[in-house]
């Protein structure tokens, strides 16, 4: 696996670059008036996301890892969203 | 009081519906607990262990597995169907009918408040009066009963009527039923609601048209006394 | 790293002991040690929730009479020995709690979980043996701090084992304060407990395993336990986070749970049965391992459908994570949500059918041997169908407006609790306590234990099903106040008295646990001839458990195998001709 | 069996995920993580959701200014702590001590700044509970004037408050808590701990870190600019 001496290692000063000037931009975005607010929350939520799979993938290099390792990175996620989504729907009724 | 396999006496129109499923429901799984209980116990004798003879090596069919599959997967979405449309006649989006009678009907420790709309038929009216742990109501008439609470969650139960819903503080819930059936019953509080839960009971009066309007005549009369 | 060290402790096989007492026996990381542990605290809680029960039962049979012995609790509870109401919620309360959080959970996962999985996969110990130690050191405060409930001004806890806010949230709704914050404490401890132990077992599971036991050769009870393993990581840490919510709500103001400042009691209900159900599951799983087992042991055929079995076990895993709504269908909650929640729930029913017509098929033209463990066993899948079938009226969304918090509902969880869970515990603890304590129990007690435990067993939860569609509404301290419910007394009265001597018959059990672990006559290595590793390992099993790594070469259940002449192979015995190493 | 030295997994290779426990383990670990800030996060959002009415603007009572300083701070601490796996790799144990050490200094930055941010909000009258009466937020929310480029400040804030603190001390504890097991990494790598061959320690505890970020990310998008 990943022990071999002096591997090329991934971006990571690359990586660190884009998620600044990512938190800047959702910074901007934020205050960005003339959009209508559910606009800028799409927005603001895709850019998080993006920074959140950035870190997953580089930092805590999913990347390189088998698929079942991934599997189990993404198993509570569904679980997440269902709960989410059943209660709103209380509120959406 | 008399009982009937075990369910109250039928005293609102959803009981028809709600005991039919019930009956249907008790058949199959009768049918099912039969099946396996009998099974049991015919293989637990037919095949206890006996000198000379070895079990029969196995590791399944396939066959029989899909059988017990699908068997089980139609008989239950049949039943999801068949109590879906009686619960949308319940609990639908619109399912109270418009010329249903409100009453409002406030729940707190420990007690039971219902607020009658008076000769105008209107709730939040200057002729509404309220009633303590007492709902009075009119015979094969639809009634809506707005259902809030003061504090916790209490539960409006009325066995006779088949008919429960919690009381959620900061929610009202509009719950609708028909009686059809003269006489007295009681309102049980179903859900956990501290110290008095068990003892937090009231009274259902179910009187025929006339009795009713002549009820709330006089009760709209001491109202104007009072206010005298 | 820490546990690193730990974990390669054990790699050297079994071998001379060398440990002092404390490390041995009290803050040990043997897995079979820590098993113990569990096993000992958890029928301790076992033994308290009985008890409480059975102050309940008393209360309902007989309102308003003096408790027998019950004078010696305090005035705040029972003065002179009549139980308060207040008090009384504080029984059913804890009750519930200690047997779900305290005994039933901990005996299925803490006890077998630790004490089967290494032994069934072949590994020496688990793969954190020191993180396992420290799951148990942790469960052991929680279990004492709810306990400490009783001992607060205000008494334990009141408001259910569900803690339905508002009336959890603000003390001055259910007159308790103190004891609802240690319950939130106690369970959001216990939790971390849970998770600490539920990795553990993942990653032994996935990671331990000996040569040759590929995941298809695994036995059912090693299934069981990973998938219910899966459920826990995932749905404790939500219990955890709604008990700290529900914990600021009473410590530091917050309002989630609070309507008068806009919180939402339902998403307390929410948040609880999205835990609820899975655990449920939680409850059951491991019981349904283990039982298939047993039975294919007692029946000397190898289980049938193994593989439906295991994506059965699967698929129930699955479908527990969107059925929770069927415990709120009378909350208010969105009808439409209902009855999606209803066919869902509805859909549980096929992979549970699977498992019970596959226990009846192994049973089928078996040669059944009617030990002990074989006995519980069958009687765990009797009474099980009842309980689901129950379900199968609840999860009717019209039915379940009028059983709803009624004693239906009480009679369809002890069903599957006790009918289910307790059974097959029963069965478990009698068929692996000679690898525990290199000691039989009683054949012939442990028959009478059943015996009469199956009767009382049924006579106090089946006429629960009667007095619940009769309108007995859970949780009422005194029957008698509804006059609705006056027909039903006597039932009642029947109830209680099947309860009373339904606990007297477990104190046959407890001397025969008891006694057998010092009188009880020398275990063989393979008393029940079973197939599994463990039986291949010395009884009780040493530390480090095999002398030498086992190799599997067979399925788990190669009863009466035409390859040999006994009617078992076990799975790390070799035969002339091996067998494919792929899934049998 | 598997020795310490190599990081593959114990048992055979027919069986086992080809990941050691360690790392597995943290894994499964991370994975309850995910659950656990759901029931948090999944609950700010349906309650905001039912009461949108109970929240302030973006930037009216939170700071974002500094927030957005303490992000930033976060994101190198992920870097510097991927860094120092990368050293490990390589063997580099200058680096690897180095880059440990700013990881558990910029982390304990971190976590002194949210402490500090929490002592103002609470002087200016903004607690799990809503306003404190008769504070200065308490009085601008009375007034019902416009404030700080917003509309008025909503009148109960009591959601906000308890969503707020909850999620975010409950984050903050986590990074203390990684802070803490970061110091006992560090003080192992300078008693020369870890090896090209051998470094799980650090890449098990960067996994958390980074997790703890990630978190954060969130938290920062849908708690204070939203
Ligand atoms: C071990 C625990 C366990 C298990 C396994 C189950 C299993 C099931 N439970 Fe239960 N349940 C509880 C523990 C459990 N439950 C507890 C503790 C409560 C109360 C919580 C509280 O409020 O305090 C509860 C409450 C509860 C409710 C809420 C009732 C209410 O409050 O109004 C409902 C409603 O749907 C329900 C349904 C089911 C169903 C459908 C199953 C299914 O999984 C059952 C499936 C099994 C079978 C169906 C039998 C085998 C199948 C066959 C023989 C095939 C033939 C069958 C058919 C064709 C139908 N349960
Ligand atoms: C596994 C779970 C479990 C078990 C085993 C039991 C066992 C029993 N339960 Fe309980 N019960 C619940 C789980 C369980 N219960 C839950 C979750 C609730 C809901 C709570 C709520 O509403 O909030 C409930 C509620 C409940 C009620 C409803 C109260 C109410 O709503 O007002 C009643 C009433 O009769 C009751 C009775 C009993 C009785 C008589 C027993 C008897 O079976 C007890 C018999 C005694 C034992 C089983 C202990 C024997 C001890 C040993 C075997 C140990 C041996 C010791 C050594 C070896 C040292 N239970
Ligand atoms: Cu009101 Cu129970
Ligand atoms: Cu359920």
């Amino acid at each position: 696996m990943e022990q071999k001496p002096h591997a090329k290692h991934p971006p990571y000063m690359g990586i660190w670059a884009a998620l600044a000037l990512l938190t800047v931009l959702e910074i901007g975005v934020a205050f960005f008036q003339n959009w209508p607010k559910e606009v800028i929350i799409l927005v603001l939520v895709g850019l998080a996301i993006w920074k959140a799979v950035l870190v997953a993938m580089y930092f805590m290099h999913l990347r390189f890892e088998g698929n079942q390792l991934r599997i189990l990175a993404v198993a509570p996620l569904p679980l997440a969203v269902i709960l989410v989504i059943a209660v709103i729907t209380e509120y959406l009724w | 009081m008399p009982y009937d396999w075990g369910l109250p006496i039928a005293a609102s129109t959803f009981a028809a519906d709600i005991d039919r499923l019930y009956y249907m429901i008790l058949v199959i799984t009768g049918i099912a607990f039969v099946i396996v209980e009998v099974a049991i116990v015919w293989f637990l004798i037919k095949y206890r262990a006996r000198p000379g003879r070895k079990a029969y090596y196995t590791h399944g069919s396939a066959k029989a597995e899909v059988i017990w599959t699908a068997v089980p997967a139609v008989v239950v979405v049949g039943l999801g169907i068949l109590s879906a449309s009686v619960w949308s006649h319940i609990r639908g989006r619109d399912s109270v009918p418009p010329n249903a009678l409100p009453i409002a009907l406030e729940a707190k420790q420990f007690e039971w408040n219902a607020t009658y709309p008076g000769a105008d038929g209107e709730l939040g009216t200057g002729d509404d009066f309220t009633m303590r742990n007492l709902l009075q109501i009119p015979v094969n008439q639809p009634v809506v009963v707005h259902l809030t609470s003061e504090d916790v969650i209490h539960s409006f139960f009325v066995p006779e009527f088949r008919v429960k819903h919690d009381a959620v503080p900061g929610m009202e819930a509009r719950v609708w039923f028909e009686a059809t059936m003269t006489g007295e019953f009681s309102i049980a509080c179903a859900e956990l609601c501290g110290l008095g839960h068990y003892r937090m009971a009231a009274r259902v009066v179910v009187q025929d048209q006339a009795e009713y309007d002549q009820w709330l005549a006089e009760q709209a009369a001491n109202q104007t006394v009072a206010s005298r | 790293m820490a546990t690193t060290a730990a974990a390669f402790d054990h790699v050297a096989h079994a071998h001379a002991d060398t440990r002092s007492f404390i490390r041995r026996y009290i803050f040990s990381t043997d897995h079979k040690i820590i098993g113990i542990q569990f096993l000992i605290m958890s029928l301790f809680f076992l033994l308290v929730g009985g008890t409480l029960a059975i102050m309940m039962r008393w209360q309902l049979g007989f309102p308003g009479e003096a408790f027998p012995g019950g004078g010696v609790l305090p005035e705040t509870m029972a003065p002179d020995g009549v139980l308060l109401p207040e008090f009384y919620n504080s029984l059913v309360t804890m009750h519930g709690t200690f047997m779900v959080f305290f005994a039933i959970m901990p005996l299925l996962v803490g006890v077998y979980a630790n004490f089967l999985i290494p032994l069934k996969i072949g590994a020496p110990d688990m793969a954190f043996p020191r993180l396992n130690m420290v799951s148990f050191w942790v469960a052991m405060p929680a279990g004492l701090i709810m306990m400490a409930g009783f001992l607060v001004e205000g008494g334990a806890a009141g408001a259910g084992w569900t803690m339905y806010a508002p009336l959890s949230a603000n003390p001055e709704y259910s007159g308790v304060s103190g004891g609802q914050i240690l319950w939130c404490v106690s369970i959001a401890v216990l939790g971390l407990s849970s998770i600490l132990g539920s990795t553990n077992y993942i990653t032994t599971i996935i990671n331990m395993r000996a040569p040759g036991m590929t995941w298809f050769r695994m036995p059912l009870s090693i299934w069981s336990l990973f998938i219910t393993a899966i459920l826990t990581i995932l749905a404790i840490p939500i219990l955890s986070g709604a008990a700290i919510m529900l914990l600021f709500d009473q410590l530091i103001g917050t309002h989630f749970f609070l309507p008068p400042d806009g919180g939402q009691p339902l998403l307390w209900q929410h948040l609880f049965w999205f835990f609820g159900h899975p655990e449920v599951y939680i409850l059951i799983l491991p019981a349904m391992g283990m039982v298939s087992d047993i039975i294919a042991n007692g029946s000397r055929k190898p289980i049938f459908g193994y593989h439906s079995m295991v994506y059965a076990m699967i698929g129930i895993g699955f479908l527990g994570w969107i059925v929770w709504g069927h415990h709120m269908f009378q909350s208010g909650m969105n009808p439409t949500l209902g009855m999606s929640f209803m066919i869902s729930t509805m859909l549980i029913a096929v992979p549970s059918a699977i498992k019970t017509f596959n226990w009846l098929g192994t049973m089928w033209r078996g040669s059944i041997r009617f030990h002990v463990p074989m006995l519980n066993a069958v009687a765990f899948v009797a009474m099980f169908v009842i309980g689901g079938l129950s379900g199968v009226f609840m999860a009717s969304t019209p039915v379940d407006i009028q059983i709803h918090d009624t004693y239906f509902i009480v009679a369809h969880l002890h069903y599957v609790l006790f009918g289910g869970s307790l059974f097959a515990l029963f069965g478990a603890i009698t068929f692996w306590y000679p690898k525990m304590f290199g000691r039989m129990m009683s054949e012939f007690w442990g028959k009478v234990h059943f015996v009469l435990t199956f009767i009382f067993y049924n006579l106090t939860f089946f006429p629960m099903h009667q007095i619940g569609l009769g309108g007995h509404m859970r949780r009422i301290y005194d029957p008698t106040e509804y006059e609705f419910l006056l027909p039903l007394q006597g039932l009642n009265r029947f109830i209680t008295i099947s309860a009373i001597l339904l606990f007297a018959t477990q104190t046959i059990f407890a001397l025969n646990f008891i006694i057998s672990w010092f009188r009880g006559k020398k275990a063989p290595d393979n008393p029940w001839e079973d197939t599994g590793v463990e039986w291949s390992t010395p009884s009780p099993a040493p530390h480090g458990n095999f002398p030498t790594t086992p190799t599997v070469h067979h399925g788990p259940y190669e009863f009466s195998s035409p390859l040999v002449e006994e009617d078992y192979l076990m799975q790390d015995r070799r035969v002339s001709k091996p067998a494919t190493p792929a899934a049998s | 069996m598997a020795h310490a030295a190599v990081m593959q997994p114990p048992a055979s290779a027919e069986t086992g995920a080809g990941v050691y426990n360690e790392k597995l383990g943290m894994w499964v670990f991370l994975g309850s993580e995910v659950m656990f800030f759901t029931a948090l996060i999944g609950s700010y959002i349906i309650l905001r959701f039912a009461q949108p009415q109970a929240w302030a603007a973006p930037g009216q009572i939170l700071n974002i200014p500094v927030t957005g300083v303490n992000t930033f701070l976060l994101i190198c601490s992920s870097v510097t702590m991927v860094k120092a796996f990368a050293a490990a790799q390589d063997g580099d144990q200058r680096m690897l001590k180095a880059w440990l050490l700013a990881t558990v200094l910029i982390g304990a930055t971190f976590v002194s700044i949210q402490v500090y941010e929490y002592l103002v909000l609470a002087h200016e009258g903004f607690l799990p509970s809503g306003y404190v009466a008769g504070s200065h937020l308490a009085e601008v929310a009375d007034g019902g004037a416009a404030y700080k480029g917003g509309a008025a400040l909503p009148e109960s804030v009591g959601l906000y408050g308890s969503t707020f603190y909850t999620m975010t001390s409950f984050h903050g504890f986590h990074v203390t808590m990684g802070v803490l097991c970061m110091i006992f990494v560090t003080v192992k790598a300078f008693r020369g701990g870890y090896t090209a061959e051998d470094h799980r320690g650090v890449e098990v505890i960067g996994l958390y870190w980074h997790f703890v970020d990630l978190v954060w990310i969130v938290l920062f998008t849908i708690v204070y600019l939203i």
